[in-house]
């Protein structure tokens, strides 16, 4: 059901992305892209929040479903890290003039991104799925932990190498129509996500469903 | 507490003592060291970039690729003959194991980093002279938190199918910023500036080792757990 | 099953809404100023805007198929 | 089959009582869809010796493992002498003794170092009395300063075993201990095990050797498939013809 309400919601906020929305004048028609990075974006950190903090009560209670909800979320924050740090060089390369800088969040989503590629990586090479799941919660805790350190050091480190000047995408005051449409997005692309990381959670729970039935007509 | 601190040294006395008579982590660390000293001094096009310029970053780099050689073996030793099923059966508690095993790695690694700064003042002609004292203090800090941070991540790698290989892509992303501690300091401490300016630096990456120290300490249990 | 049509009904319709967002930029092409050099010029945003969406539809579709098909693999193991 | 289960039964609730030294209830051991321990209970006496036997793959070691406290059981829970047991519990450590066919020596270390290392991982006060003890019950005390890597492989088998006891624990747990023993260290294995189950300890021990498996043993079970399909005290076992219930109990379930 929430799948289905993101899923008319995409195409509402394509209709408002693409017809509806007013030029930005200073960046022109890129700005656009702003309306699918910035969800996508949020919409990352958050799977990756719920992820980590799955992780820990998991390691707390150990309680499988947890783990469940952590690898369903951190599957999904992979998938919109990935649509955030595609779609940012795109709309770099045309606000800033060059595809990579390390500004700050794009530099803490790919490094993000590759801890939870070691979180998937940790899951399938361990032979006992009791200790892959302890593992990938350890590599996710320790991550997350790492968050705060990662943010403060990138801005630190620009400011030792001053980049170019560049432009903050969010000006103070946007004009309505585009606030709108970037509410329009975040919503959209939060209800997509919880619609399907529910489905990605109930596979599991069928998965483990399944292997435990296995289980029994081996015994 | 006694015991505690006793189980942590009888650890600590352990892998100090084995290093000492196989020499197969300083010995591969140090090689690694120089080695990697000499190839950087060629890497260096000297007509365009003055050596001391990028020496910090590359010392870095050096102790960061060569810590991870000696860091990722630690429990490979051990694995021999089961002998950490031995610890872990015994009454020592996870997290003093894990606080010997980093303070040991830490030892070694420490005296690593030592060495690394030394070729690379030979080799780049540093003159490390004036701000000598800081320089090895942000070292001892910056091998800390790795040493943590590798000796967690090792027990983790050394659980798996894909072992040691898997080391670097789970502790380089989340070595990212006390390599920006670490090398913004010492950077600037070699070429001479005085210490206020790295002050918050250092306490950065005094932060950043504290926190890998305890976060290793209190999910190792998780790890070695069977 | 009937998770696996959603899933599969959303994957499809977001792989074929990457080609709507093609309609969208042929539309906002029309709009261009027809200096031709000049729009010429310019049409690399279009172009990476086109590519930015997408990438995100295709990701997200991509993401829902792949969850309909291990689905579709977990019942097919359950019905056994 | 259902003889089998039926006196397996009987056998469990018998050996039911409130004064046990090491008891579990239904544990259970799974490695994903893997169940290497089916609920298995069992209940043991100060001075009763367990041999467990059974074919590869039948969980003995995973068992073993959870009573040790090196493994966490899926479900079920531990016991000794009435109190219940948890993963963390470090008391736990200090009243079992395990003894693997792995050794769990450092093989640079010398035979008094590995002692010594344990004896302090242990706590002990009194180690150097007791290291020289231990070596020289097993037989080792004239290769005190040799590093394990130039001992033999009996002489290490028999340092692993002065180890594993160095603490005195009340329950010795042993896997396969007598594998690639030469006679004369499966000799004191057998003497120490001896003394061990006629000075009131309870011992639990795992082997593919029928025979020294139930030359010590007061009780004998028989696992398969991760539980015991077959469970009687010694007394009540003709040791010429366990070989061939053996087999019976193993192909029949």
């Amino acid at each position: 059901m929430l799948t289905l309400l993101g899923l008319a919601g995409l195409i509402f906020l394509f209709y408002l992305s693409f017809f509806w929305v007013s030029t930005e004048i200073r960046q022109g028609i890129a700005q656009r892209i702003f309306y699918v990075h910035v969800p996508a974006a949020w919409t990352a950190f958050l799977a990756f929040g719920i992820s980590a903090l799955c992780s820990g009560v998991y390691l707390w209670l150990r309680d499988d479903r947890l783990d469940r909800a952590a690898m369903a979320a951190a599957e999904g924050g992979l998938v919109f890290a990935t649509i955030m740090l595609t779609t940012g060089p795109l709309w770099g390369k045309i606000a800033w003039g060059t595809y990579w800088t390390w500004e700050p969040r794009l530099t803490l989503t790919l490094l993000l991104w590759f801890i939870y590629l070691g979180y998937f990586m940790v899951r399938s090479s361990t032979e006992d799925p009791e200790k892959g799941k302890r593992f990938a919660a350890v590599v996710a805790i320790v991550g997350a932990l790492d968050i705060p350190f990662i943010h403060l050091s990138v801005i630190w480190f620009r400011s030792l190498h001053p980049e170019p000047v560049v432009v903050k995408p969010e000006g103070p005051s946007l004009p309505g129509d585009m606030l709108t449409t970037l509410f329009t997005g975040l919503a959209v692309f939060t209800v997509l996500f919880l619609g399907l990381f529910l489905f990605r959670y109930a596979l599991e729970g069928l998965r483990a469903e399944a292997d435990l039935r296995a289980r029994r007509s081996a015994a | 507490m006694s015991l505690y601190l006793r189980q942590i040294g009888a650890i600590v006395r352990k892998d100090l003592l084995l290093e000492l008579r196989s020499r197969e982590r300083m010995t591969s660390m140090a090689a690694f060291a120089v080695l990697a000293g000499v190839l950087f001094s060629f890497s260096i096009d000297t007509a365009t970039v003055r050596p001391q310029d990028v020496a910090a970053g590359l010392v870095w780099m050096t102790l960061v690729f060569g810590g991870l050689l000696g860091v990722g073996r630690t429990f490979h030793l051990e694995a021999q003959d089961g002998a950490f099923q031995g610890v872990l059966t015994s009454p020592a508690p996870k997290d003093a194991v894990f606080l010997a095993k980093t303070f040991a790695n830490f030892v070694m690694l420490y005296l690593v980093s030592l060495l690394v700064l030394a070729v690379f003042a030979l080799f780049f002609g540093l003159d490390v002279g004036q701000n000598l004292r800081w320089v090895v203090f942000v070292l001892g800090l910056g091998s800390l938190g790795f040493v943590a941070l590798g000796t967690l991540f090792a027990a983790v790698a050394t659980g798996t199918s894909m072992g040691e290989t898997l080391l670097p892509v789970l502790v380089f992303p989340l070595l990212v910023p006390m390599v920006v501690y670490g090398v913004g300091s010492t950077d600037r401490l070699i070429a001479g500036r005085p210490l206020a300016e790295v002050e918050g630096n250092i306490r950065m990456l005094g932060a950043f080792a504290l926190a890998a120290v305890a976060a290793g300490a209190a999910l190792f249990r998780f790890v070695v757990e069977d | 099953m009937r998770a696996i049509k959603i899933l599969s009904t959303l994957g499809v319709v977001l792989l074929a809404l990457s080609a709507l967002s093609a309609v969208g930029l042929a539309q906002e092409m029309e709009n261009l100023p027809q200096a031709s050099d000049l729009a010429r010029q310019s049409l690399r945003p279009y172009w990476h805007v086109f590519a930015a969406y997408t990438i995100a539809i295709v990701l997200i579709g991509g993401w829902a198929v792949s969850i309909a098909r291990r689905l579709r693999a977990v019942e097919e193991r359950l019905l056994d | 089959m259902s003889t089998v289960q039926a006196e397996t039964a009987r056998a469990v609730d018998s050996g039911h009582r409130e004064s046990a030294v090491l008891e579990a209830r239904g544990l259970v051991r799974e490695y994903g869809p893997v169940v290497a321990v089916d609920g298995i209970d069992l209940s043991l006496d100060a001075g009763e010796f367990l041999t467990i036997f059974g074919p590869n793959g039948a969980g003995k070691s995973s068992l073993l493992g959870m009573l040790g406290g090196a493994m966490r059981p899926s479900r079920g829970t531990v016991r000794i002498r009435g109190a219940e047991l948890s993963y963390s519990d470090v008391g736990w450590r200090n009243r079992v003794g395990i003894l693997s066919h792995r050794g769990f020596l450092y093989a640079r270390l010398t035979a008094e170092e590995n002692l010594r290392f344990y004896g302090r991982l242990f706590g002990l006060s009194d180690l150097d009395e007791r290291v020289s003890a231990r070596l020289d019950r097993v037989g080792l005390s004239d290769r005190a300063g040799f590093q394990v890597r130039h001992l033999s492989h009996g002489m290490r088998q028999r340092l692993a075993l002065a180890r594993a006891l160095l603490h005195d624990p009340d329950v010795v747990l042993l896997d396969e201990p007598y594998t690639g023993l030469d006679p004369s260290a499966a000799q004191v294995l057998r003497t120490v095990l001896e003394e061990l189950r006629d000075g009131e300890r309870t011992v639990v021990m795992v082997t593919h050797d029928l025979r020294q498996g139930l030359q010590l043993a007061t009780r004998v079970a028989i696992q398969v498939a991760g539980r015991f399909a077959w469970e009687r005290s010694a007394e009540a076992i003709d040791t010429n013809g366990f070989e061939s219930v053996y087999h019976r109990v193993v192909e029949r379930t």
